[in-house]
């Protein structure tokens, strides 16, 4: 048996997120094959003409419907998709997705503000997990499965322009450069009536 | 200036900051801060959307703010740069995510949503296994610890709107100490500050006292104290739309 | 949308027997198309090397664990009911103790975090039941008779400082601003799935 059918199984005979620690306490095989074959998986299931999915988020996977099938599948589950979120709830949902996992204080110093209360909304929401950083002895944070689903992506990696937000090095780069430009650039009119008085 | 534009409910300094910047049609850079620095500090005070625990958040960038102005006044001024860019940089962190908070909210509202199953495919038995070691004493030490992690969110609220002062409180209490004294040392006033952000308020609500023309600010040498006098002829409540 | 994506992604979802009829409603295709199509399905998937089959009695369909990893099932199912409790589970389960009945909205304000999993996995683990409270019209948590007998005791109350612990003024007050928040709050995106008829 490979560990490509052991862990397609079990995704499918669970339905609920799997982490690879356990997937490979069950398979009896070791993390770093349980992570290539699961990978493997993914490219494989994630493509347009499939309609069953695999999605991913820090090291767990679930199997989950195709989103393009949404119209079809809410019906027959009887999915309640009433609501929306609120301002600040996107924003830093956003960020998490972004940039986690990421502790609190990065997350405030991009927001410049105190997140502990929407962070504890988000958390007993569902749409945030926190975890415990061994390395950097701090609580990160990241987006759940429900988020992933709500946006009806695989994995935090195909969001929009993710290469250039995920990376503090990109980032620097691209703020850095406009900078430049904005300091090259002439003197705006507009700034002699900036100073009013 | 009086401004009348109305902005939208803002969510935090930053974007506070970043939508008037917006509303002025300016790029970000240090220009455009200096330029909004006073409506932004109006906004400060007169606002009511603002929640007392995010007061600290919006007077630390309100700090910022007015070095970057100070020195835009005076550019011969010595001072440090980095705090200046550091905001300007922030600011433009900061639109990165809130432009890209926008595409996820299209995303959302498309309503491509995944399903996942609830229910496994296989039924499982419940079989009684308790954790080896559990004992009601454990339970109790667990809970009580439970309990005492819940102090921090009962008490927040109340703390932090005990702690701040506002920036029109303040203004009052200066007006108040320069009545009964006339002149007032900025080394004394600073003094009853009980902590940063109060600092950086009472600064405020002098800075405030001096643009109305209630106060006048007289410094004998570069280290010296500064003196803070009461004009004569200011009397009563300082009216807010003077400039 | 092809019709062999569509009754892909039901025959996951349900994970239970659908019979051609019944495909052919939701998908408002007829009988005829979606029998083409399953059996294209069913010869795409029933392969060695995959995890998961598609098997079919009579005229119903049903995604199924490949035959040959029938053990997998029996670990999965072990791996489930067995384990040793992480420490947000056992905090959970001590609220329930001392604070049970208790609904999972109130646990999740307690705790701060959404506990969905962490029920599931100590309902499994026999340590605590659910029962339906007609007055709050929820579904409320109290531990089970098995683990008061494992600690030695015949009744809650008789947990060291019940009476303290049960009636603490933080956990009141904590539970009292719950409501006042909710009512404010937006509505969170309820991607979870009610249970299918």
């Amino acid at each position: 048996m490979t560990t490509k059918q052991l862990i397609e199984s079990l995704l499918f005979i669970s339905g609920r997120p799997m982490s690879e620690s356990k997937l490979a306490e069950i398979t009896q095989k070791d993390v770093k094959e349980v992570r290539g074959a699961a990978e493997e998986l993914m490219s494989g299931w994630n493509v347009p003409e499939r309609g069953v999915h695999i999605i991913k988020t820090g090291s767990s996977y679930q199997m989950a419907t195709n989103p393009e099938l949404a119209y079809l599948v809410k019906d027959f589950v009887k999915a309640e998709q009433s609501g929306e979120l609120s301002r600040p709830s996107l924003e830093t949902l956003t960020i998490i997705a972004y940039r986690g996992p990421i502790t609190k204080a990065e997350l405030e110093q991009i927001r410049g503000v105190n997140c502990s209360l929407i962070l504890r909304n988000l958390l007993i929401k569902g749409l945030v997990e926190a975890h415990e950083d061994q390395e950097k002895m701090a609580t990160v944070y990241t987006i759940t499965f429900d988020l992933l689903k709500f946006l009806g992506i695989n994995r935090v990696e195909e969001l929009p322009e993710y290469q250039k937000l995920n990376s503090d090095e990109n980032l620097r780069k691209l703020l850095e450069q406009k900078i430049e430009q904005a300091s090259d650039e002439p003197v705006p009119p507009a700034v002699s009536q900036a100073e009013e008085k | 200036m009086a401004y009348k534009f109305k902005l939208q409910q803002f969510e935090g300094p930053l974007d506070l900051l970043l939508q008037l910047i917006e509303q002025e049609e300016m790029d970000i850079n240090q220009i455009a801060l200096a330029h909004v620095t006073d409506q932004y500090l109006r906004y400060l005070n007169d606002s009511k959307d603002i929640l007392p625990e995010e007061l600290a958040d919006f007077l630390v960038v309100a700090a910022k703010l007015l070095l970057i102005k100070s020195k835009s006044l005076l550019p011969g001024l010595q001072v440090d740069d980095d705090e200046g860019t550091d905001l300007e940089r922030q600011l433009k962190m900061y639109k990165e995510f809130y432009e890209a908070s926008k595409v996820l909210h299209k995303m959302i509202l498309k309503r491509h949503f995944s399903f996942t199953r609830e229910k496994m495919v296989v039924k499982i038995d419940r079989v009684f296994n308790p954790p080896k070691h559990l004992t009601s004493e454990k339970l109790r030490e667990l809970f009580s610890d439970v309990l005492a992690s819940l102090e921090v969110w009962v008490s927040m609220e109340h703390d932090v709107i005990i702690k701040t002062v506002s920036i029109r409180e303040r203004i009052r209490n200066i007006q108040e100490m320069i009545g009964t004294k006339a002149t007032l040392h900025f080394n004394e006033l600073m003094k009853t500050a009980k902590n940063k952000t109060e600092v950086i308020v009472t600064f405020l609500a002098i800075l405030e006292l001096v643009k109305q023309r209630w106060v006048g600010v007289v410094q004998e040498g570069t280290f010296s104290d500064i003196v803070v006098r009461k004009i004569e002829g200011a009397e009563g409540e300082v009216v807010k739309e003077t400039i």
